[in-house]
């Protein structure tokens, strides 16, 4: 029985790591319609700017300091992040809204620049983050050991999810955004600016990006190929949802977390993600257009 | 209000419109017309910056537009309403009439929409929460005019906004035209293929061929055997 | 002789929204019938029905008194011989208008037909001679792109026309087109109904009164009335909710 | 008809200067050559379903895999003097399992390197495409299948050789591999795959057929009301393309010497896109040249710059999408109008009437 | 000096001068292997440019060609290739991943090259263009498995990647841990670059097991530690054995979860040997205080070594020469004294267990004492019986 109630925490766990990492991407492709195969690399960052974060935390502040650089690196991951990500809007990503199917070979140009970038700044192989204390250990309840990173990760995509919904969804910068998406030249002649309205939004994503790379770092390995790892999954994740629909992603993310972790319970860790896999393949056969699927009534 | 001299337009290589001259006077409703392909919606394109000048000078209030992007000249004063409609079919009606406010000053910009809006398009109102997309064709066409009405332009460019329009309803759109034309002073750029319409409710009328303006004139003292002429196939 | 086309009960529901309840309409053998009807009163969504875009809820139609339409693809429809404009031109952008109307053409449309299809020489003048008719001789070689609203209308309704079909569904055929045009289109139809049967949806109405024999109303997703546009001209209820004072 | 002659002349000369590059190259560079062709004939596909069709497939490396497997396991049985592949060993299989017994056959090994593609990509286009699975849901979906394919041959290390793939051939019909003689036929076998489907494929882009399918890229709904059912069209499509990926992938193999799960992955499939995308997604012969050029790019600035060069490759992507967004070959088009606007203007002058149809 | 190694690249200097023996570098660079295999292109150069200092080998300077195997096996075969016929180069020095050796594999055999692989696998190969320089399993896995079954306990649980090391290695571990009484519990894998072990961990706790045998390989090992360590689960309760876990490791897992488990490997960093003193000294120097040695690059650094004095032997680079001289040649290298034997082409090597200490250093708490005489196909275990009969 415990087995299977930490089996579902696990899951619901997986799903949130998930959703962080899909977070990201949709909005730079549910919303934007950019490809964006660089969203892997925006993760890698967050988790690089973690790790500086910790050697400066080492060197200059007092041991009794360090407990706190990871709340720091949150918010710091997320603006050198979503820094970079104005970078390359700016640079490379602005010339492509037209053209999405072009923006997945830039961003794929990118995401190599970027992967070398890291290896020659950072060398080659992984550095290592150490959580902060408050974060070893676990609840116990029942039996059942809840490991505080994941709690804290948890709390973290809710978090994130709140500021997410109120900015798409409750201010006039939110509908900006979609509007520039459905239609830019009509947007634009609305008076809306398409340049910042762009430059915000793909900020924005390769950000949360960023806070996805930080909380990466309390559970996995952090090195140049990081981003590569999940960028399939999060495109899974957004498409399954639906593109362009936040709540579409949620349920994704949780749904493909659950099935794959107690998928792997019984069988092994690659049935599972053979059988989740071809879950989404079956899936979007009966559901074409994801969880939360757009009906359009345009032809096309 | 608009003034435009020697303009030259088209698309990549093949330039639409030459030598083009054209005044809009403030308060005014002007009727553009010509036939089909002629260039008139190559010519609303150009003033709101969708399409380059290649030669020749836009005037809006004493500014010259040369490379504005669509964006700035609305924050100054235009709003455009274009043909095949353009709504964001994806965010509902209220969402599509909020975005026409746009243009606005920040300040000046509110939350709720005007109702002189919905007592002029009532199924607006009655729908106010749909998706645009999901309105017929008739429907989407008033949403185009109310979202460009409601940011109250100095210029307002109409290209083709009867399309699909109940008659009932397009006699209403006139009568707003003028009004608010006459009460706001706000000044009207009118393509419309229907005569009548045109005649009736603008000031002055141009006739577009050939990506030139062949005639000019006021409404009251055109000569209507010539206007046939030129819309003649 | 049974109707062409006839329509017994027809429902359509948007997720809870009626916008077809229970619509009832027959179309003739050779007949133009005009439908009008208020913005939103479910005109271009039973358009959608008859053609298979769009699944009724309830209710049937039946084609030439045989085939149950509501039950078959579009392309099945198609090949029964309906043919479809839709309300915004929609053509192929990247093809010529001569390739346009090549591939609309009549003829099998399955796939090793056209891998296989020669352009014959009687096809080729069939074409050509529709571009004339339709006034795109000139233009024909030049991507669709770059052809104006117009245009494109023209292009779109040259493709129904080189189906042969036997009931042609206009959705505003004449909308962005100058007055020479709109008569020019209006006898083009005409003759086309010489040959088959034509449904048109139009707000226009001098374009009606000009070429219709038989106008139907609708109004909040039903038909209100029947008859000719004089008729029609008279009744209350249509002046109210469509024609407004000038009607 | 000036057009046509040249558009052939253009096919003849790239075949020509195909065929005469082993007299100016060394025996390792023509090695490296014929892998590119193999890649070529792959972006031949691609420029048919994408540039053409409109489908993004973002899994095309799974059918170059199949392709590869057929063939390579045949080449692995020859090369098993125990009649058991050596991993098959490692793993305490002491009977060859059924499904590599029919690759014994060399030709069964060749069809099957054709039709396994195709038959699994006719399958999974059938329902994705039936079921309307359109734009970036259907390129999605073909990378959910990349990753089942992947972690299936991966996870199946006893009959499949697991992440270390199939390798260490000898013959092929009893020749050495190694010779150079067999070398050089491969890559002139490669050569005429190449020049053959490539030829099939413009003929089929100038067929009706071929109009349809821009009509599909355009608006497939569209199509639907004029009597077409765009499903078919795409299945067949669809399958053709992997079935070019899958003759790819038997020559790969026996170029090369071996196929890992891993180059049916994601990365080789988005790869397998840039190709025809720097080539000009819209030109069979660009989107062949751009497998070439890129590959060629790759090579040599690895073996130039070992550190740097994935930063210069990316760069050059960006590049290339940025300045040429219809890739080599839409620069070529670009030159050509230049050149003949200049010509136009002369002819104008001289108030001469050409007109070229 | 800066000498050889730093215009080394590329075609561009193809011919051979007189005065130059090329030798070839391959690992890789790039992409998800490059983590673990700079390090040991770090080594060799390092190697290279002690022995140029020194005078070379045979009065010429060793030229490195360094090639970037862009952790993709079929372009180690490509750039192998190019080594050989392009570059004509005397030896390379490569490969991390048993299937990028098995990819080279035919390429030495069919070119007639010879390959120094320099990492600890999973045996059952003897190829004659190639000689190991790293641990084949009976030395590491096995004295390990006979280790933890004397001093830890009976049953195993196996983690390990889904490639052919780990699941050779299982089948080793399973027949052996069989034979001598104990038991294996359970047997995961998952894919390489895999990064979610809740579930793994969920099965390991339910199964009890007393130790967990971890053949993981790359990023799924910090992933792996992490959790494992979230979950509760410390060295006290169920200690890990990895055989892929080494200094440079756990700089990147982070030695606080890893503290108090072990690792089987020749070599160590803190290794007491006066040649391992100079060896740490000069990499640090060489490459930064922040750097840690390990036992593949020092195994990669030993390759050069013993490369260089197989040539000296044969006065030649010939390779079958060389192949020929190698036998019987013994060197002190960092990790004690090695040995190449002649007949299988692996080393002679010590075998030791270490447990990681706070510092991210291990603590040597066994050793074989003498050098173990390599056995690739296991044939002098009884218990091997069916896996070793080949060849
Ligand atoms: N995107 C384009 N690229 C190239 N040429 C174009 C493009 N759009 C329109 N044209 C050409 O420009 C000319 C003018 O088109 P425009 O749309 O301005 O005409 P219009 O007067 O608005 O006609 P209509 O009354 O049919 O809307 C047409 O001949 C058309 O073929
Ligand atoms: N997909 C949909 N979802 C929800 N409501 C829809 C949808 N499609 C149409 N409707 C509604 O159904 C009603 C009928 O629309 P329809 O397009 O048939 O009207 P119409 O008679 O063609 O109008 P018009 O003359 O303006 O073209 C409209 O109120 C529209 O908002
Ligand atoms: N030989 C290895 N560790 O793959
Ligand atoms: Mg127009
Ligand atoms: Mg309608």
């Amino acid at each position: 029985m415990s087995i299977l109630i930490t089996q579902l925490f696990n899951g619901v766990s997986l799903g949130s790591i998930l959703l962080l990492i899909a977070l990201g991407l949709a909005i730079t492709f549910g919303q934007m319609n950019i490809i964006n195969m660089a969203h892997g690399e925006f993760i890698m960052i967050g988790a690089y700017t973690t790790y500086v974060l910790q050697q400066a935390f080492i060197q200059y502040l007092p041991q009794s300091a360090f407990g706190y650089y990871f709340i720091l690196a949150i918010p710091v991951a997320f603006i050198v992040a979503a820094l970079i990500g104005l970078l390359i809007e700016k640079s490379i990503v602005r010339f492509l809204y037209e053209r999405p199917l072009d923006s997945l070979l830039a961003t794929w140009g990118v995401s190599l620049i970027l992967q070398q970038a890291a290896r020659t700044i950072f060398g080659a192989p992984n550095v290592a983050v150490i959580a902060p204390e408050w974060l070893n250990g676990g609840l116990t309840l029942a039996g059942v050991t809840l490991p505080y990173k994941r709690l804290f990760i948890i709390g973290l995509v809710i978090i994130s999810l709140v500021l997410l919904f109120i900015y798409l969804y409750k201010t006039s910068s939110g509908r900006r955004m979609k509007a520039v998406t459905l239609n830019r030249d009509m947007a634009s002649c609305l008076g809306v600016s398409t340049r910042k309205v762009d430059s915000l939004a793909f900020a924005l994503g390769s950000g949360v990006a960023g806070i996805a790379g930080c909380s990466l770092t309390l559970l996995g390995s952090i090195g140049p190929t990081l981003g590569t790892a999940y960028i399939v999954d999060a495109f899974m994740i957004v498409v399954l949802g639906g593109v362009g629909k936040l709540k579409g992603t949620i349920f994704a993310a949780l749904l493909l977390g659950i099935l794959s972790t107690f998928v792997e319970l019984s069988t092994s860790a690659t049935i599972a993600k053979v059988v989740v896999f071809a879950f989404i393949i079956l899936f979007l056969q009966w559901k074409p257009t994801g969880l939360v699927g757009a009906k359009v009534r345009a032809l096309d | 209000m608009l003034q435009i001299q020697e303009l030259q337009a088209g698309y990549d290589e093949t330039m639409i419109l030459r030598q083009l001259h054209m005044e809009i006077p403030e308060g005014k409703i002007v009727g553009l017309l010509g036939r089909n392909g002629v260039g008139k919606t190559t010519l609303v394109k150009v003033i709101m910056g969708l399409l380059p000048i290649a030669d020749g000078t836009i005037t809006f209030q004493n500014t010259n537009w040369r490379k504005e992007r669509p964006e700035q000249r609305a924050r100054q004063g235009i709003a455009y309403v274009p043909q095949g409609r353009e709504i964001f079919s994806d965010l509902t009606i209220r969402e599509n009439l909020l975005l026409g406010m746009e243009a606005l000053p920040r300040s000046a910009r509110s939350t709720d929409i005007p109702r002189e809006i919905f007592e002029w398009f009532p199924v607006l109102e009655e729908m106010i929460d749909r998706k645009g997309g999901d309105l017929s064709g008739g429907q989407q066409q008033q949403l185009a005019i109310a979202r460009a009405i409601i940011s109250n332009p100095k210029l307002l460019l109409l290209d083709e906004p009867m399309e699909g329009i109940q008659p009932s309803i397009v006699q209403l759109i006139q009568d707003v035209l003028v009004k608010i034309s006459r009460e706001k002073g706000m000044s009207i750029l009118l393509i419309e293929h229907n005569l009548d319409a045109v005649l009736s409710c603008a000031d002055e009328v141009y006739i577009l061929d050939k990506g030139k303006m062949v005639l000019n004139g006021l409404c009251d003292e055109i000569n209507e055997d010539e206007l046939h002429q030129y819309l003649a196939v | 002789m049974q109707p062409i086309l006839s329509c017994r009960d027809v429902m359509v529901d948007f997720s809870g929204f009626k916008a077809l309840q229970g619509v009832n309409l027959e179309v003739d053998h050779h007949e133009i019938l005009f439908l009008i009807g208020p913005n939103g009163a479910g005109k271009t969504t039973l358009l959608d029905v008859i053609c298979g875009k769009t699944k009724s809820t309830n209710g049937e139609v039946r084609f030439a008194g045989e085939v149950t339409l509501t039950k078959l693809s579009e392309q099945k429809i198609v090949h029964h011989g309906v043919a479809r404009k839709f309300q915004a031109p929609s053509i192929f952008l990247q093809l010529t208008p001569f390739e346009n109307l090549e591939i609309a053409m009549k003829q099998k449309k399955g796939f090793l037909s056209m891998l296989f299809a020669k352009m014959t020489q009687t096809q080729e003048e069939k074409i050509e001679q529709l571009l004339e008719r339709i006034g795109l001789y000139d233009v024909r070689h030049q991507p669709s792109s770059s052809l104006s609203h117009g245009q494109k209308q023209w292009l779109e309704i040259g493709m129904q026309l080189i189906q042969e079909p036997r009931l042609l569904l206009l959705d505003e055929p004449i909308a962005g087109m100058s007055g020479e045009e709109r008569t020019k289109t209006g006898q083009l139809i005409e003759e086309i109904a010489k040959e088959c049967s034509v449904l048109i949806v139009e707000h226009d109405m001098d374009f009606v009164r000009n070429f219709s024999t038989k106008v139907v109303v609708m109004h909040e997703g039903k038909v209100l009335c029947e008859g000719s546009m004089d008729e029609i001209q008279e009744n209350e209820e249509v002046r109210n909710v469509y024609l407004g004072r000038k009607g | 008809m000036i057009k046509k002659y040249s558009q052939s002349s253009y096919y003849g000369l790239f075949i020509i200067l195909l065929l005469v590059a082993p007299f100016f190259l060394s025996e390792f560079r023509v090695g490296l050559l014929a892998k590119f062709l193999c890649y070529a004939i792959i972006a031949v596909g691609i420029c048919l379903i994408w540039g053409y069709t409109g489908i993004l497939s973002l899994g095309h490396g799974v059918y170059f895999g199949l392709g590869a497997y057929c063939m390579a396991m045949y080449l692995k049985l020859e090369a098993s003097p125990s009649g058991i592949p050596d991993f098959m060993e490692w793993n305490g299989i002491t009977e060859v399992p059924l499904i590599w017994m029919i690759f014994e056959n060399p030709f069964v090994a060749i069809a099957a390197a054709v039709l396994v593609p195709f038959l699994i990509a006719c399958i999974i286009g059938y329902f994705t495409f039936k079921n309307r699975i359109k734009g970036v849901f259907f390129s999605i979906i073909s990378q959910a299948v990349v990753v089942v394919a992947v972690t299936l041959f991966i996870g199946m290390q006893h009959i499949t050789g697991g992440t270390s793939g199939l390798t260490n051939f000898y013959t092929v019909f009893q020749v050495p591999l190694s010779d150079p003689q067999t070398k050089t036929i491969l890559y002139y076998v490669t050569v005429g795959f190449l020049a053959v489907i490539m030829v099939l494929s413009l003929i089929l882009t100038k067929t009706r057929l071929g109009k349809v399918l821009i009509a599909i890229r355009d608006g497939e709904n569209r199509l639907r009301f004029l009597g077409f059912n765009p499903a078919t069209y795409k299945v067949f499509i669809y399958g053709l393309s992997a079935a070019f990926a899958g003759i790819a992938g038997a020559l790969f193999v026996l170029q090369v010497g071996m196929i890992t799960p891993e180059m049916m992955g994601i990365i080789p499939s988005v790869e397998m896109v840039l190709w025809a995308a720097i080539g000009g997604r819209y030109s069979i012969l660009g989107a062949a040249i751009g497998a070439i050029i890129t590959n060629s790019a790759k090579s040599f600035l690895s073996e130039s710059y070992p550190e740097f060069w994935t930063f210069i490759l990316g760069a050059l992507f960006i590049i290339v999408v940025l300045y040429l967004p219809n890739g080599l070959a839409g620069l070529v088009d670009k030159v050509k109008l230049a050149l003949f606007k200049k010509e136009k203007k002369e002819v104008e002058k001289n108030a001469a009437d050409t007109v070229v149809s | 000096s800066e000498s050889a190694s730093e215009s080394a690249s590329g075609s561009s200097s193809s011919e051979s001068s007189g005065d130059t023996i090329k030798v070839g570098i391959l690992h890789s660079l790039s992409g998800t292997m490059a983590i673990s295999e700079v390090s040991l292109r770090d080594a060799e150069l390092m190697a290279i440019e002690e022995i140029n200092a020194n005078g070379g080998v045979l009065g010429k300077q060793i030229e490195a060609v360094i090639e970037d195997g862009a952790s993709d096996w079929p372009t180690f075969a490509e750039k192998a290739t190019k080594l050989l016929q392009q570059d004509k180069v005397a030896t390379v020095f490569g490969g991390w991943t048993s299937a990028s050796r098995k990819a080279m594999l035919p390429v030495f055999e069919q070119n007639n090259g010879l390959l120094w692989y320099p990492v600890q696998y999973e045996g059952m190969e003897q190829s004659p263009n190639i000689f190991y320089t790293g641990a084949t399993t009976n030395q590491q896995i096995v004295p390990a498995v006979d280790w933890l079954l004397e001093n830890v306990g009976k049953d195993f649980f196996l983690v390990g990647s889904d490639y052919v090391f780990p699941r050779t290695a299982n089948q080793i571990i399973n027949a052996q841990v069989k034979a001598k009484g104990g038991k294996v519990v359970a047997e995961e894998y998952t894919a390489m670059g895999h990064t979610d072990y809740n579930t793994v961990i969920n099965k390991i706790k339910s199964a009890k097991p007393s130790v967990i045998f971890n053949t993981l390989n790359g990023d799924s090992n910090v992933a792996f530690f992490k959790q494992l360590s979230d979950a509760g689960i410390t060295p006290d309760d169920i200690p890990v054995l990895s055989v892929s876990v080494a200094e440079e490791e756990i700089r990147g897992i982070g030695a606080d979860v890893l503290e108090g488990h072990y690792a089987a490997w020749n070599y160590y960093q803190t290794t007491d040997t006066a040649e391992n003193k100079t060896f740490v000294e000069n990499y640090k120097k060489k490459y930064g205080d922040d750097r840690v040695t390990g036992d593949p690059i020092e195994a990669a650094y030993n390759a050069v070594y013993l490369w260089a004095a197989a040539v000296e032997k044969a006065g030649s680079i010939e390779v079958d020469k060389v192949k020929e001289a190698a036998d019987g040649i013994e060197i002190n290298a960092p990790g004690g004294t090695v040995k190449i034997d002649g007949e299988t082409q692996h080393l002679y090597k010590t075998v030791r267990i270490g447990e990681v200490q706070a510092d991210g250093q291990f603590k040597e708490v066994w050793n074989s004492d003498e050098p173990v005489k390599p056995d690739p196909y296991l044939k002098s275990y009884e218990w091997a019986g069916e896996l070793g009969q080949k060849k």
